[in-house]
């Protein structure tokens, strides 16, 4: 009954969830909470294969890395925030178009 | 059985949590949710064998991310309305009517596309004799400081980086 | 996977008994709920039990700060007030759940549960005795600083959540403080993982001995620092005093927990007693030799050898017995001087808080953990008694 | 005792290293640059006592004539065309290199430690220490070149000792005259090295190697023989070119010009060019190239050379009335003696007289600073050099009186000094060259007559200075009472114990009373034994030796060297040999006195009147003051006869031609593809190019604008529906 599928289907839950925090919300840290869960919906993945396909754990490392990668994320994005938030008394995502044509 | 029991009390927890993340107003309340939906995959994580990762998780999510996602949340509330105002159920910007149409449009759009990558591995997987758990902390840290010890040695650099990068960021300036 | 306490029972010899018997009412093989049963059973008790010695420690703080201040304490509801927790634990029942008007509900009802969650997730990895540690996980430690930061949560949205300024101010200050502490911390408890080489609480239970020159608080100079770095940590984390910055009571009311009452004011200081039980326990464990008793009581062979009517799962018991008052007896002495640091130092500002965290802990924790991989490198892990009476007997020109 | 490349590498690293800190440290001033001066003092005594180990060793250690330790490493390959050149860099180290090195480190070690003195009132220690750090890199690369076993190496380390003594001759550069002195010094050697560069260059090409050794075996094989360069053949065209370096360095005949200029220096670091380094290299390339010049037949040429510079630096000597200057011709002179020497097949002597004249004449020199130093003119604020105004000196000055008598006796060559050992026997093989071959008469009879005249003039010159009636008396009352101190007088009282003969053992000294070699039978003395030309044979089975690699100890039996003058000879040849030499010795004892006597007679005694002598051969008098009108020479000769003229022509036709026709033609070419240009320019880039890339990108932006929206959700819709696109696509 488990299987691959089952933890494929999670991640790609999990990661469809994330991507519609990402799009529906206009709030930066909302759309940061979007960011950490597709990086977890991909580090199942890593982990399932490693489990179900070929055993070594690689996978377990890059997951590992991933973590790394999404707590780094978190800190500096985080930070961004708060100094975005010191300037413009704001944290919706469409006050943040000083790049725009 | 247990095995079974366990795997679908984490799914639940982090489709839960992933659902209710994504579907909450209250900005605090989701954060909460993902870390029901955190620890959950970190349940994914132990019926997997990867015990290691699982307790990683728990202590880079629970203890660290999550807390950070709070103390955000609160130093972005507003300065007037620092406390007794601060939104709860009035956080701004968490979406409406409109974001939320066309995130289900790209929702089912990308579902397609992953269906569309997913569907041959559905069909070829064949389900093979799984070998036992084993303890992983070992192997890990050996892959760290041989085969990936490249990739350790830069996503140090990176925490330092992460670490330095936030620190001057969110530092306010002089005069402010 | 892992050794639990149920493994352990499994080599008692009415257990197969049992399960065969089981086996055949239900017409299934029932080793699988047997099992489940057990460990619900002893789960149970020993929740419970921590429960109760959680409520004693209110009781032994009560009656230790009045020692200290020269006062008498409880001593009225029983022998000398020893069922005062109980009395208290029965009006805290009693009393209304107030649920402030402008608190956020949801976090206002599971952010208690959270502590209370964090605290007794983390007992499962607690090794009160070789038989019986719930769970001997190879990740035991990683597994325990894991689970016990959902108390960092826990605290901050129950200060979040009452929607009161002091409540917000005790949990902002508990959740970083929380965050900060948990840096040295681990950084200490990494040493002694790499004097072991295992995450697991057993093993590194086991590397030790049962006389002091065998623990490892004694084992090198790092070590020893470590061990208070590790303490002071641990004092932060658990909000004791002089680190109990979140519930000052003199500024901040009563902190986080300022609007619960009730029922869940009483989770709260319960989480925080039976929290500063595990600490302690794991300070034993780790550093202080943990359930070993000396001469290797503990595993029951001696008993065994010496008393050979005795059946050997017996005398394993007995042994394990008297592991658990070793690990108890530890425990205790270290959860008193907790209370006399309460009672006798000061309270700390944020500001030198945080200074005592990152400019002092930190560092020295760093060093010691280098320290200990140059010692693990330079003396091939030999402890310093050893190398002091190796070198006392080549001093003597002894032979070996 | 087993020395390799990097154990010996301290003796030069120190004093190098000194410069790299000092180089740094010393400019700060105050403190700091005291602290300069003893490290540069420091290291050179610290080099000076590694010398001396290696010294003890090699004397003292039983080691026989031919011992040497050569290591070497290969420094860079420059392989190809089926050709092997490796850059070989390396130590060479025999009983020469041993004795060279404690000469070099412990004079040196006296300049700085006279230095400090002399030195301590030109703003501090020589202009912020700056004299301290060229002096500790210009003893460094001395030793360099003494250690080198290669040609190239000793090259490097030449080019490094001329670019310090252009720096210290130039201390004062403020002054017009020392500017003018320094550049000439650099030019003038410049003219050798070019050659030397040359001689190394045909050496590489034809034999491949630049190595001592390798020259040497190819000097015993016969390599030389058959090959030819320019129609001249090898060893010839290369002994010469490589001699031409020694003449420029080494101040010989047509190249004598810079070294009486370089006096404008200060004066220790007189002391270090003149003694211990740099002139002593070029007589030290010249012995250690000696098979070569043998092999290329170039004895007598060199002999006649250092004759000719024997004698004709000895005659301008004699006029010379300041006090440096003097001392500059006498080492000139002197110098020519040791070239005399190489000339005459008199290898031994004339690698002692380089010894004995580097000791006598650093002493000298020094002597020369203490009374300097001392003579300050409160009119002009200078120092004063010349020797009419002095006289009665040793009343104010003793213990610089006593040390400059010794180097006078000894540079004078009165038996019992060490001048009179090396000298007479460099003047005993002259004669015995003469005997056999009737054009080595000239440079035999040049050497004694100059003997007679550097007798002469140095005791003219101790009598005018030191003693008789002080001359000017202003200047005598103000010089101060001369005190025994640690940095004045020690210094040159150490090295006029140097000056003795014993020290180098001379036939009349007996057994001589060092009797460091007589460990096998007590024949012959130290230096004798010891120091021998390279024997040619023994370095047949050399060995290629990496870096740390145990040497090739060639130990030999004490045979006495072929190239011994007395070897191989008959013993009637031998008889002979030994009763010239006698006669040359009581000639040169005869002529030593018979200088100071007239010398005596004249400045002392004032019984003969040297104006006499002046007023009646005036004309003569007027050549010797001009110097030979040499300085003349080359100035109005080769810069405005040749230069000038080459010059000109080549500025006129850079004015006629080039100007004219090229540069101007060129332009107008120009001006015409610039012409055709502006048109292509204004029709296609401008209009075409430039402003239809504007338009396009006006035309794109007006799409693109609308999708750079700024806002990110935005981006990731885009994001997926391309991949939608993609997949369907698939």
């Amino acid at each position: 009954m488990i299987s691959l599928t089952s933890y494929l289907i999670i991640s790609f839950c999990l990661f469809i969830a994330g991507m519609t925090v990402m799009i529906a919300r206009k709030n930066i840290i909302a759309m940061l909470l979007g960011i950490e869960l597709i990086l977890n919906a991909a580090a199942i993945n890593f982990v399932a294969y490693t489990r179900f396909v070929n055993q070594n754990l690689d996978g377990h490392v890059m997951s590992l890395f991933i973590i790394v990668i999404a707590a780094a994320e978190a800190a500096v994005g985080l930070a961004i925030v708060i100094r975005f938030f010191q300037i413009k008394e704001t944290i919706h995502i469409d006050d943040a178009t000083e790049l725009q044509s | 059985m247990f095995l079974k029991i366990m795997f679908i009390l984490a799914a639940t927890m982090t489709l839960g949590g992933a659902f209710l993340t994504a579907y909450t107003k209250n900005l605090m309340h989701a954060c909460v949710y993902l870390l029901v939906s955190l620890f959950g995959v970190a349940g994914l994580y132990a019926t997997l064998g990867a015990d290691f990762l699982a307790a990683t998780q728990l202590v880079v999510y629970a203890g660290g991310v999550v807390i950070l996602m709070l103390f955000a949340i609160m130093l972005t509330g507003g300065i007037q309305n620092f406390v007794n105002k601060f939104g709860l159920d009035k956080v701004p910007s968490m979406g409406n009517g409109k974001t939320y149409t066309i995130a289900g449009l790209s929702m089912i759009i990308t579902a397609f596309i992953i269906m569309k990558v997913l569907a041959p591995i559905f069909k070829t997987n064949v389900q093979g004799e799984l070998p036992a758990f084993a303890s992983t902390v070992e192997e890990i840290g050996v892959l760290l400081v041989t085969d990936h010890v490249l990739a350790f040695e830069i996503s140090s650099i990176l925490l330092l980086g992460a670490l330095v990068g936030a620190a001057v960021i969110s530092r306010p300036r002089r005069g402010k | 996977m892992n050794e639990t306490v149920v493994s352990y029972l499994s080599q008692a010899p009415g257990y197969a008994l049992l399960v065969e018997k089981l086996s055949e009412f239900f017409g299934f093989d029932a080793e699988g709920f047997v099992t489940f049963l057990i460990f619900a059973l002893v789960c149970f008790v020993v929740v419970n039990v921590m429960s109760a010695i959680g409520g004693l420690g209110t009781y032994a703080e009560r009656k230790i700060s009045a020692d200290l201040q020269m006062r008498q304490g409880p001593n009225r509801v029983g022998p000398f007030g020893i069922l005062q927790f109980l009395a208290d634990g029965v009006k805290m029942l009693g009393k209304e759940d107030i649920l402030p008007a402008q608190a956020d509900r949801f976090l206002f009802l599971i952010a208690p549960l959270m502590c209370m969650v964090g605290v007794f997730a983390s007992l499962a990895v607690v090794p009160f005795s070789s038989g019986l540690t719930l769970t001997n996980l190879n990740i035991g430690v990683f597994y325990l600083i894991g689970v016990s930061s959902l108390v960092g949560v826990g605290i901050f949205l129950g200060g979040y959540a009452a929607n009161s300024k002091w409540s917000m101010l005790g949990g902002m200050r508990g959740a970083s403080q929380i965050i900060s502490y948990e840096v040295p911390v681990t950084l200490s408890i990494l040493a002694i993982v790499l004097m072991t080489g295992s995450l697991s609480f057993n093993v590194i239970t086991d590397a030790q001995g049962g006389l002091p020159h065998q623990w490892y608080i004694f084992h090198n100079p790092f070590t020893f620092i470590a061990f208070f770095v590790l303490f002071i940590g641990a004092l932060a984390e658990t909000n004791r005093a002089p680190f109990d910055l979140p519930e000052a009571e003199s500024e901040l009311v009563s902190g986080y927990h300022t609007e619960f009452s009730g029922m869940r004011f009483a989770f709260f200081a319960l989480a925080e007693y039976v929290e500063v039980f595990v600490v302690c326990g794991v300070v034993a464990a780790l550093f202080l030799g943990g359930y070993k008793v000396p001469f290797d009581l503990g595993n029951g062979e001696l008993i065994a050898k010496t008393f050979p009517a005795i059946h050997p799962m017996l005398a394993k018991q007995i042994g394990n017995v008297l592991q658990l008052k070793a690990f108890i007896l530890k425990t205790l002495a270290l959860y008193y001087v907790v209370i006399w640091i309460r009672w006798t130092l000061p309270r700390l500002r944020v500001d030198s808080l945080m200074v005592l965290c990152w400019k002092y802990l930190t560092p020295i924790a760093l060093f010691n953990l280098v320290g200990c991989a140059v010692w693990l490198w330079a003396f091939e892990g030999k402890s310093m008694w050893a190398m002091i009476f190796k070198s006392g007997v080549a001093a003597a020109g002894g032979h070996h | 005792m087993d020395y390799t490349i990097s154990s010996v590498a301290p003796i030069v690293l120190l004093p190098f290293f000194a410069f790299v800190i000092n180089a740094f440290l010393a400019r700060l001033g105050g403190k700091a640059t005291v602290a300069a001066v003893f490290i540069s003092c420091a290291s050179i005594i610290g080099s000076a006592i590694y010398a001396l180990g290696i010294f003890k060793d090699f004397v003292f250690g039983n080691y026989a004539t031919n011992y040497h330790i050569h290591k070497f490493f290969t420094w860079f390959d420059l392989n190809g065309g089926g050709q092997t050149f490796n850059v070989n860099m390396g130590i060479y180290i025999d009983n020469m290199t041993a004795v060279m090195l404690v000469m070099v480190t412990v004079v040196a070690a006296m300049i700085h430690i006279f230095s400090t003195y002399y030195m301590k009132d030109d703003m501090n220690y020589g202009r912020n220490g700056r004299f301290f750090v060229y002096m500790s890199l210009f003893t460094s690369a001395m030793l360099g070149l003494v250690l080198s076993d290669n040609l190239f190496s000793v090259f490097i380390f030449w080019e490094l000792m001329g670019f310090c003594s252009y720096s210290l001759i130039g201390h004062y550069y403020e002054k017009e005259v020392t500017g003018n002195a320094n550049v000439k010094a650099f030019m003038t050697t410049r003219v050798g090295d070019v050659f030397f560069l040359l001689g190394i260059v045909a050496l590489w090409t034809q034999i491949g190697s630049v190595a001592f050794v390798d020259i040497y075996n190819a000097v015993e094989t016969g390599a030389f023989l058959n090959t030819t360069v320019l129609g001249m053949p090898l060893a010839m065209f290369t002994g010469a070119c490589i001699f031409m370096g020694t003449i420029g360095k080494s101040a010989q005949f047509p190249l004598n010009v810079w070294l009486p200029d370089a006096m404008n220096g200060p004066t220790p670091c007189s002391a270090l060019i003149h003694a211990a380094t740099m002139v002593a290299a070029g007589v030290y390339l010249s012995l250690r190239i000696y098979p070569l010049l043998e092999a290329g037949q170039l004895t007598t040429l060199v002999a006649y050379i250092g004759g000719i510079t024997a004698f004709g630096a000895a005659t301008i000597a004699l006029v010379q009335t300041d006090f440096k200057a003097v001392l500059a011709f006498s080492t000139i002179s002197q110098l020519g003696y040791m070239v005399l020497g190489v000339g005459v097949g008199s290898y031994n002597a004339a690698f002692m007289h380089l010894i004995t004249h580097a000791i006598f004449k650093a002493c000298l020199f020094l002597a020369a600073g203490s009374v300097i130093h001392s003579l300050h003119d409160h009119h002009t604020h200078a120092h004063v050099q010349e020797m009419p105004r002095m006289g009665g000196l040793r009343h104010k000055m003793k213990y610089t009186w006593i040390a400059m008598w010794c180097c006078t006796l000894a540079i004078a060559g009165i038996p019992f000094f060490s001048g009179f050992v090396s000298k007479d026997r460099i003047l005993g093989d002259a004669l015995v060259a003469a005997s056999h071959n009737p054009v080595m008469i000239g440079p035999a009879i040049l050497g004694f007559l100059g003997a007679l005249l550097t007798a002469f003039y140095m005791c003219r010159m101790m009598f005018l200075a030191f003693h008789g009636e002080p001359r000017d008396k202003e200047l005598y009352d103000h010089i101060p009472e001369e005190k025994l101190s640690w940095n004045r007088n020690i210094p040159l009282l150490f090295l006029s114990v140097f000056t003795l003969g014993l020290w180098f053992s001379g036939s009349l000294t007996g057994q001589g009373l060092v009797k460091l070699a007589d460990y096998k039978n007590g024949k012959y003395e130290w230096f004798q034994t010891l120091i021998a030309k390279p024997s040619v044979g023994n370095f047949k089975n050399y060995q290629r030796e990496e870096f740390g690699a145990t040497d090739t100890r060639v130990k030999n039996s004490l045979e006495k060297s072929k190239y011994d003058s007395t070897y191989g000879l008959s013993e009637k040849e031998s008889h002979h040999v030994h009763q010239v030499h006698v006669i040359g010795a009581i000639a040169s004892i005869i002529i030593a006195f018979s200088g100071v006597f007239i010398a005596a007679m004249m400045y002392l005694w004032k019984k003969w009147d040297p104006g006499f002598w002046v007023r009646t051969f005036n004309r003569y008098y007027r050549i010797l003051q001009n110097k030979y009108h040499m300085d003349d020479f080359y100035i109005k000769g080769f810069i405005q006869g040749m230069l000038l003229p080459f010059n000109n022509l080549l500025a006129k036709l850079d004015m006629g031609l080039y100007d004219r026709y090229v540069v101007d033609g060129s332009a107008s070419v120009v001006k015409f593809i610039m012409r055709v240009a502006n048109w292509f320019d204004n029709l296609f880039v401008d209009t075409i190019m430039v402003d239809g890339t504007g338009a396009s990108v006006r035309f794109f932006n007006v799409i693109l604008r609308t999708i750079q929206s700024g806002k990110i959700q935005f981006y990731f819709i885009i994001i997926i529906l391309v991949l939608f696109g993609y997949i369907l696509a698939l």
